[in-house]
């Protein structure tokens, strides 16, 4: 029991039941100030990102352990911190680069920078990793489709410093998909020394040991447990970091999340619920910045009769409590997006619907429906999202009950949330809270608009919107027609409404001890920059 | 011998109440427990799945138990829980008592073949781990209340065929037992009315013990998010959703809920004894 | 050596105070023996735990003075009493394998009360431990030094709760019924046992038996209780001709020996002819049943065969694990047999299988009354209820029908019908013994088999029950098969007699010839065992 | 000793049919279980063909009793398959968690019996005093909360408030090194190394998931120590003892207790075989890396071969403590040694 504490204990007497929470946060134990404490309530199952299975929070070992040929910037974010600038990206293992003038050969020239093992980086290194990266296939693969980067024939090491790669069609998506954690760069002479027949990229061995340059490397790793990174103190592609050793703990409860860090002997909470964070704030530094291009939104089937009709569609709008739900789901944290958009430009997004809580509006388009009488739906929602899934259904539970529309909430486990929502599409009434990497508009629109792509779990079809998005996808932000196609898009987007935006989610994170906090879009702990408080 | 008449049996549970305090606190409490559930929702002062804007008021005189986080009155919210659990506890124990019972005369009775394979059998579900057995249950067919009782009550059956199994074997070549098919009884009356009935009181402690078990097992499904489909209030859920709000000084969202779980299988615990005495024919003077 | 002056105890039972010993005085000089003898509930086992001042729970001394060696034992406070108990005065107890502790060397529990009482160190504890088992005659005791309770004989374990309490060799030895649920061969070894120690040591002895015979064979001194009293106190052969009290002479007549005939074990009982015997009712051909035990097959009965005329009693005797309730049962069609034939009155019983038997139109026929009453009522049916039960299966009457059929049964059998609402747990011995009877009769039977029917019974109820029996048999015509231990009860109620040792039969013949000259060792070896009458 | 070995071979004839049907009802009751784990470990942005793809890795594409031969073949090379949610092989997962597990269900066992069999033992000795009734009460009133409640009610008032505890992190502070492996008990590697100041730090972070699972299991012990002890009491062979002079306390304790522990030891076994199942909400509650919150991450993600290694490591561990349990009953009964059981 450490001094400070006794002594305050003494000073406030016998603790009642009455005046329990009121001994809020006290200063950080006495660490060693050279080591990090996380806490995180997901677990790691893997330091290999391509590997498949990998799952989404063992991205970080990616981003901390690796470099990249470039990265974002950063600018002040709404919520307090920095976070990611898409429209800035700046050098990190590449030194420069120069793309050809019909925007088809990019070239990269590289920095004088070493492995961990003290190897140097060569051009060579980069065109494996790249190929590694498009030939393993699962989720990688795709994500390095939508920057154009398809087969091993684009990438080639013209010498140890320079490596070129050439696009089928020029794209504004190219650069900044570089910038995304899957093109990472691995030591293939390590990574080759490792590989079998059966596993070529070395798979296995890359499954439990980091061969990168990046800023860290782990030191240990016991699964459901805690990973620690080592700092490697001759990295060369940006800043060093200010903690020697970082230690992520994976702690289920976030109860005992809590607890931790408001004692202090935790640095860092990633991802906490909303409820934690306004009230965590009054204490310690929380940052809680709107996630870039993601929605939580209430997805209407298509399949499900009476959501074929559009005044159903806009009846279910015009009766959602937005502010109760914003209020109680998020407890303000993030973005509200009902009501006139006034202050953002015509193609900013995720942006207000023009739609608010007016049940008389409501009814008047049921009655004109042809569901006059309303009906009944069954409201389904993950397992694995309850803390803002949960709070928002039974407000919409409730208020549609009123227009005649009766609602049973069905909660659905993990794995057979992603089947019935996304794959099988056969959800008649759910929430959604998909966010595109590439914050762009139209990104936005190629997964959650157009017909038969994963995330658009409405089955929503609409002609125009099918060519439009083809067409605006690969175009430059300053061309002529980009502004007026993305305006068309978000129109029909917010007439037919095929999903109904709540609010712009904010990732919570809080600190204790520690500052410099960065939000990125991968939405996973970037522990580089973050330093003692 | 004392050559009283022998006493009615209600003069005969009034006796064991009063020579028992504790059991009688228990019946008492049991009462209460069933009003609770007959008129719970009428007497509530507000309506349970009603939210407000009033979220997460500690205990005043208008919420006497405090709102939850979304604004409803967690007093009515455990009064009008007391119906379904319960059901889920007196379904899950009734469920298990009767599949337990017949499997346990027919092993404990014909023996044999019968005997090992039902006892291989009740094997199986205790190697199984018994929380995996309900979450697989519940995650296979759906949260329904119905399957938490059904996954309760599978879990449950082992322990009262065992009970049986082994009363029915002791008294299988007792004198009675012989006496009844002396009188031209077939072997299924003889189990089922004579030797049965006598089992009763050792399976009384069980049936006490197992409804509380049962009740604690839905919150524990609760707790991992597979418990009974929201917004029906439950004490399981409650505590569930309330234990993360404890640490951040919500304590009231659980502490009461926990509190009326607490006293629910406290009181099912302490009627055990009382059970058995009641239906134990020797307590009878 | 040992002074009670009016004793009293009393025990805060649920329905108030019950007064178990109301004042009793008694004297005991050193190398006596006192028998005391009564009924269950007679105060006689409290009066010997009260000496010891282990009284059960809610039982104390409330008045009254134990005066031994001049330390009165009621006022005595706990330490002294630990060092008495055991050195000075020490106790065996009644049925022996349970006396001791089941899981623990017997060998080991004597060297604790040795330890206990400092009459022994660590290392010699061990050589006296087997110095006192040899001293109650167990053969190579080293050996049984390491045995456990389970692995000896009902008798052997006796000896071992005598060689326990003689471990400190004390002053005062009490046998609370030392001898009840042995074996008659062994009772009669154990007893003479306890009387040469006792005269070898010049030790007192109190003996504690409702079995006035044994009593009076082997006390200096008797003393009869009743309902927490003394009635009767007196030298053996003196009590036998100048019992005063009424309750001692009819005690007297009501315990069986060699030659007494059944109407003498009741007061007014008038003897009554031999009845005439028609055919053959009941015939059993070379009968044999084998169990799969655990160590191999078990021959419980290797081929029996004797015949039963109608309205006879044919008795049938032997000791425990003689095959006598085997074969009962396979008459009862309760089990079937292995090979072997049983005829009853022609047809034979052996074409249904005893499952199947509850449905054949014989059932009623052939009924069972059971030796242990208790265990043979169901716990949870009224006495009407138990014997309302075959009615409602075989009797083929009316609810009205049935009820009638009860109460005129209770009437037979000397029931009053005001306990037929009563429940096993609330009926006395000898109620219990005349339920189980009115419900074998309730279907008139032809044929009854009574499987020990009287031995769990106080010996003056069992001569009531008996003339009972006595006197249905030939009001009813009935025909009796008598399974018993006791030669003595059967050679009072049995015309011919079947001696039965281990799943064979020793003898066979009229009561009369095989009492007078019987034929076989075995047969004589029991005879000598029964007791004489008191001289 | 024969008869101890025919007790083992008894035992484990009985058990082989047992381990076929857990390891056939998990078989099935995994596939039941809604959700393509294919899906769920392709990714998000995974489309149809990486789904697929994985679905071959798993070998989930085939028909399902032809998967279930080539679980059952991997099983008896003892390849029991790689778990998705961690990505390292079942069998590894399991020799890491099942220590954790065994160590905080046993030292929490061995805390309750600590406090429970001396109650059951007082209250039996008092039957119906107010002693009996407080402990009856008190006793019950543990088993009447959900042990999550418990758990985060302790971590509250130890950790939170009077900063007594440390903190609920998992089996050691990340202060402390993890001691070489060699049983896979903290407790006891850290004894083995000698390294004392580890042993104090794995100690302390026991102290309160086991005193939460401990406060769980005392009724059950509570209650079967008082009536077998009741039990025992009253039989012929105490009053025996107590006639030839024998102290109280060798009465009680050498005599009655002793043979009292018979059933006891039967209900400990019971309570072990639930109170590591159901200690699943205690890890998630203190973050212990144990074997239930594997599983039950395991079954909300579909992972098949997670699942069915922790079911089937649960059978063989059920079917070993009952061995246990037997061979302590004839150490303890001769008797049933003698019976062959």
């Amino acid at each position: 029991m450490t001094e400070i504490s006794r002594r305050r204990l003494l000073q406030t007497g016998a603790v009642t039941a009455a005046s329990l929470p009121f001994l809020r946060a006290l200063p950080a134990h006495a660490q060693s100030s050279d080591v990090m404490v996380a806490v995180n309530g997901q677990t790691i199952n893997s330091l290999d990102l391509h590997r498949t299975g990998t799952n989404r929070p063992s991205y970080q070992v990616a981003i901390n352990c690796y470099d990249r040929l470039v990265s974002f910037g950063t600018k002040p974010s709404m919520g307090g911190g920095l976070e990611f600038d898409y429209s800035k990206v700046e050098p990190e293992l590449a030194e420069s680069w120069s793309v050809s003038d019909d925007g088809l050969v990019l070239t990269f020239i590289l920095r004088d920078a070493t492995f961990q093992d003290g190897s140097p980086v060569t051009a060579a290194d980069v065109k494996w990793s790249f190929d590694r990266a498009v030939s393993l296939g699962g989720f990688p693969a795709v994500q390095m489709k939508a920057g154009g980067f398809t087969s091993p024939e684009q990438f080639v090491a013209i010498d140890d410093k320079t490596f070129q790669i050439t696009l089928d069609a020029p794209s504004k998506l190219a650069i900044p998909d570089l910038a995304v954690p899957i093109p990472f760069v691995i030591n293939s002479k390590v990574a080759m020394a490792n590989a079998t027949e059966e596993d070529p990229w070395a798979t296995e061995y890359l499954h439990l040991n980091t061969i990168g340059s990046g800023a860290y490397k782990v030191a240990r790793w016991s699964p459901g447990e805690q990973l620690v990174y080592e700092r490697n103190d001759d990295w060369a592609s940006g800043p060093l970091p200010a903690y020697k050793r970082v230690v992520i703990r994976e702690v289920p409860s976030a109860a005992t999340r809590r607890a931790v860090i408001e004692r202090g002997d935790a640095q860092v909470s990633f991802n906490i619920p909303s409820k934690d964070a306004l009230e965590l704030s009054e204490m310690m530094e929380v940052n809680s910045t709107p996630i870039a291009n993601c929605i939580n939104c209430i997805g209407l089937n298509t399949k499900f009769e009476p959501f074929q009709d559009p005044d159903v569609r806009k009846a279910v709008a015009y009766a959602i409590p937005y502010e109760a739900i914003f209020q109680t789901a998020a407890y303000g944290r993030g973005a509200p997006l009902w009501g006139e958009e006034t202050e953002r430009s015509d193609i900013a997004w995720p942006r207000k619907t023009g739609y608010m809580e007016d049940l008389d509006k409501a009814k008047e388009h049921l009655a004109k429906s042809g569901f006059a009488d309303g009906f009944e739906v069954p409201f389904s929602i993950s397992l694995n999202q309850l803390d803002w899934m949960e709070p928002t259904a039974l407000l919409i539970q409730e208020s549609l009950a009123k227009i005649g529309i009766t609602v049973t909430i069905d909660k659905i486990a993990g794995a057979d949330w992603r089947t019935a929502s996304l794959v099988e599409k056969r959800l008649a009434f759910h929430l959604e809270g998909f966010g595109g990497w590439l914050d762009t508009p139209d990104y936005y629109f190629f997964w959650a608009y157009k017909d038969g792509h994963l995330f658009n779990s409405s089955n929503y079809r609409n002609e125009e919107i099918e060519t439009l998005v083809d067409v605006t996808l690969p175009m430059e932000v300053d061309h002529p027609d980009y502004e007026p196609n993305v305006k068309r898009m978000l129109e029909i987007a917010l007439e037919d409404l095929p999903r109904i935006p709540l609010w712009q989610p904010a990732l919570n994170v809080a600190l204790n001890g520690a500052t410099d906090y960065e939000f990125w879009f991968h939405r996973q702990l970037d522990v580089r920059p973050i330093k003692p408080a | 011998m004392s050559t009283a008449a022998p006493q009615s049996f209600v003069s005969h549970v009034s006796y064991v109440l009063r020579q028992n305090p504790v059991t009688m606190i228990a019946f008492a409490m049991l009462g209460a427990l069933i009003i609770c559930a007959v008129f719970g929702p009428s007497l509530v002062p507000y309506d349970p799945l009603a939210s407000s804007d009033q979220i997460l008021q500690p205990p005043n005189a208008s919420h006497w138990f405090g709102t939850d986080h979304l604004g409803r009155d967690v007093f009515s919210r455990v009064i009008v829980a007391t119906r379904l659990d319960m059901v889920i506890s007196i379904g899950a124990v009734a469920l298990s008592f009767v599949a337990g019972s017949i499997l346990g005369c027919i092993a404990g009775y014909w023996g044999g073949w019968f005997d090992s394979i039902i006892s291989r059998g009740l094997d199986m579900i205790m190697a199984f781990p018994l929380f995996v057995l309900a979450m697989g249950i519940v995650a296979a067919l759906g949260n329904t209340v119905e399957n938490v009782i059904y996954a309760t009550a599978v879990i449950n059956t082992p322990f009262y065929a065992r009970v049986v199994r082994a009363e029915v074997n002791i008294r299988r070549d007792a004198g009675f037992v012989q006496a009844a098919k002396l009188a031209g009884n077939s072997d299924l009356r003889v189990v089922a009315l004579h030797i049965f009935p006598n089992a009763l009181p050792p399976m009384m402690v069980q049936v006490s013990l197992n409804m509380g078990w049962a009740v604690l097992n839905a919150a524990g499904l609760s707790f991992i998010g597979l418990g009974v489909r929201p917004p029906t209030p439950e004490w399981g859920i409650m505590v569930a959703e309330g234990a993360n709000y404890i640490i951040s000084g919500e304590w009231w969202l659980a502490v009461f809920p926990g509190l009326w779980l607490m006293l629910a299988v406290f009181t099912f615990n302490l009627l055990g004894d009382g059970l058995r005495d009641m239906v134990d024919p020797r307590q009878r003077r | 050596m040992l002074k009670i002056r009016d004793l009293c105890v009393q025990f805060e039972t649920r329905n108030g105070r019950v007064d178990a010993v109301r004042g009793i005085s008694l004297d005991l000089a050193r190398g006596e023996t006192l028998g005391i003898v009564g009924e269950s509930g007679s105060g006689k086992s409290v009066t010997a735990f009260s000496m010891l001042r282990i009284l059960d729970e809610g039982g104390e001394i409330a008045s009254g003075s134990l005066t031994y060696g001049g330390i009165d034992l009621a006022q005595a406070d706990d330490a002294a009493m630990n060092d008495i108990r055991g050195r000075e005065i020490s106790m065996i107890f009644q049925n022996p394998r349970a006396a001791l502790n089941p899981i623990r060397k017997i060998g080991h529990q004597i060297e604790d009360v040795l330890r206990q009482h400092a009459q022994a160190t660590a290392q010699d504890a061990r050589d006296k431990a087997i110095a006192a088992l040899e001293e109650v005659e167990i053969k190579d005791a080293a050996a049984r030094y390491h045995a456990y309770p389970f692995e000896l004989s009902g008798g052997m374990c006796q000896r071992v709760v005598i060689a326990l309490a003689l471990a400190c060799h004390p002053q005062l030895l009490i046998a609370d019924e030392p001898t009840t649920g042995l074996d008659v061969t062994t009772q009669k070894t154990v007893m003479d046992l306890i009387q040469a120690l006792a005269r070898s040591r010049k030790m007192g002895v109190i003996l504690i038996t409702h079995d006035l015979g044994l009593a009076g064979s082997y006390c200096d001194q008797l003393v009869v209780m009743k309902d927490g009293e003394i009635v009767e106190k007196g030298k053996p052969d003196a009590l036998a001709r100048t019992a005063t009290h009424g309750y001692t002479k009819r005690l007297l007549a009501a315990t069986p020996h060699k030659g007494k005939k059944l109407h003498e074990l009741v007061f007014d009982g008038t003897a009554h002819p031999i009845l005439a015997q028609g055919d053959v009712l009941l015939s059993v051909q070379d009968v044999t049943k084998t169990y799969a035990g655990k160590s191999g097959p078990v021959h419980a009965l290797r081929g029996i065969s004797f015949d039963l005329h109608k309205g006879g009693c044919l008795g049938l005797v032997g000791e425990s694990g003689s095959g006598k309730s085997t074969v009962s049962s396979i008459i009862a069609r309760l089990q079937d047999a292995s090979t072997g034939e049983v005829k009853y009155a022609g047809s034979s019983l052996f074409d249904v299988p005893a499952a199947k038997f509850a449905k054949d139109p014989r059932r009623s026929k052939i009924q069972m009354v059971f030796q242990d009453a208790s265990d043979s009522l169901n716990p949870r049916h009224n006495a009407a209820q138990c014997i309302e039960e075959p009615l409602r299966h075989l009797g083929g009457l009316g609810r009205r029908g049935r009820q009638d059929r009860v109460n005129e049964i209770a009437g037979l059998v000397g029931l009053p019908t005001s306990l037929l609402s009563r429940l096993p747990h609330q009926l006395s011995g000898g109620q219990k013994a005349r339920v189980g009877i009115a419900r074998a009769l309730a279907v008139e039977p032809e044929l009854l088999i009574l499987d020990e029917p009287t031995a769990a019974l106080d010996v003056s109820i069992q001569a009531i029950v008996l003339n009972l029996l006595a006197d249905l048999r030939r009001r009813l015509n009935l025909t009796y098969l008598f399974v018993s231990h006791d030669l003595a009860v059967v050679q009072m109620l049995c015309d011919n007699v079947v001696v039965m040792r281990t799943g064979q039969i020793e003898e066979v013949g009229p009561t009369t010839d095989v009492l007078a000259s019987p034929h076989s060792v075995y047969t004589q070896q029991l005879l000598d065992a029964m007791p004489t009458p008191m001289s | 000793m024969s008869q101890r070995a025919r007790i083992i071979a008894a035992r484990l004839l009985q058990a082989i049919p047992v381990i076929i049907g857990v390891v056939t009802i998990t078989f099935v009751l995994t596939r039941a279980l809604p959700g393509d784990p294919a899906v769920y470990f392709a990714g998000d942005a995974a489309d149809e063909a990486s789904i697929q793809q994985v679905r071959e890795t798993l070998g989930l594409d085939k028909p399902l009793p032809q998967q279930f031969l080539i679980y059952v073949g991997d099983l008896v090379r003892g390849d029991w398959g790689d778990s998705l949610s961690t990505g390292q092989p079942v069998l590894s997962d399991l020799s890491r968690r099942l220590p954790a597990s065994l160590e905080l269900t046993l030292l929490a066992l061995l805390l309750s019996c600590a406090i429970a069999i001396p109650l059951g033992v007082m209250a039996a000795t008092k039957p119906g005093s107010w002693r009996d009734h407080l402990c009856r009460v008190a006793v019950t009133a543990g088993v009447s909360l959900p042990t999550f409640f418990t758990g985060i009610l302790l971590i509250y008032i130890f950790y939170y408030l009077l900063d007594i505890a440390p903190s609920p992190l998992g089996r050691l502070d990340f202060l402390y090194i993890e001691p070489e492996r060699v049983t896979g008990f903290y407790l006891i590697d850290t004894a083995l190394a000698g390294d004392w100041e580890t042993f104090g730090g794995a100690a302390k972070q026991l102290v309160l998931p086991a005193a939460t699972m401990a406060i769980f299991t005392l009724a059950p012990i509570a209650r079967m120590t008082r009536a077998s002890m009741l039990q025992e009491l009253s039989s012929d062979f105490i009053r025996t003892a107590r006639a030839a002079g024998l102290k109280r306390r060798k009465v009680l304790l050498g005599y009655a207790l002793r043979n009292a522990l018979l059933p006891v030891v039967t209900t400990l076994g019971m309570v072990f075989s639930f109170a590591l199942g159901a200690n699943v909400l205690v890890e998630k509650v203190f973050a212990w890396p144990g074997i239930g919150s594997y599983a039950v991450d395991a079954l909300v993600a579909s992972d098949y071969a997670a699942v069915q290694g922790f079911v089937l490591a649960m059978a063989l561990l059920f079917v070993a403590l009952n061995l246990i349990i037997d061979l302590l009953y004839a150490v303890i009964d001769p008797r049933i040694g003698f019976e062959g059981g």
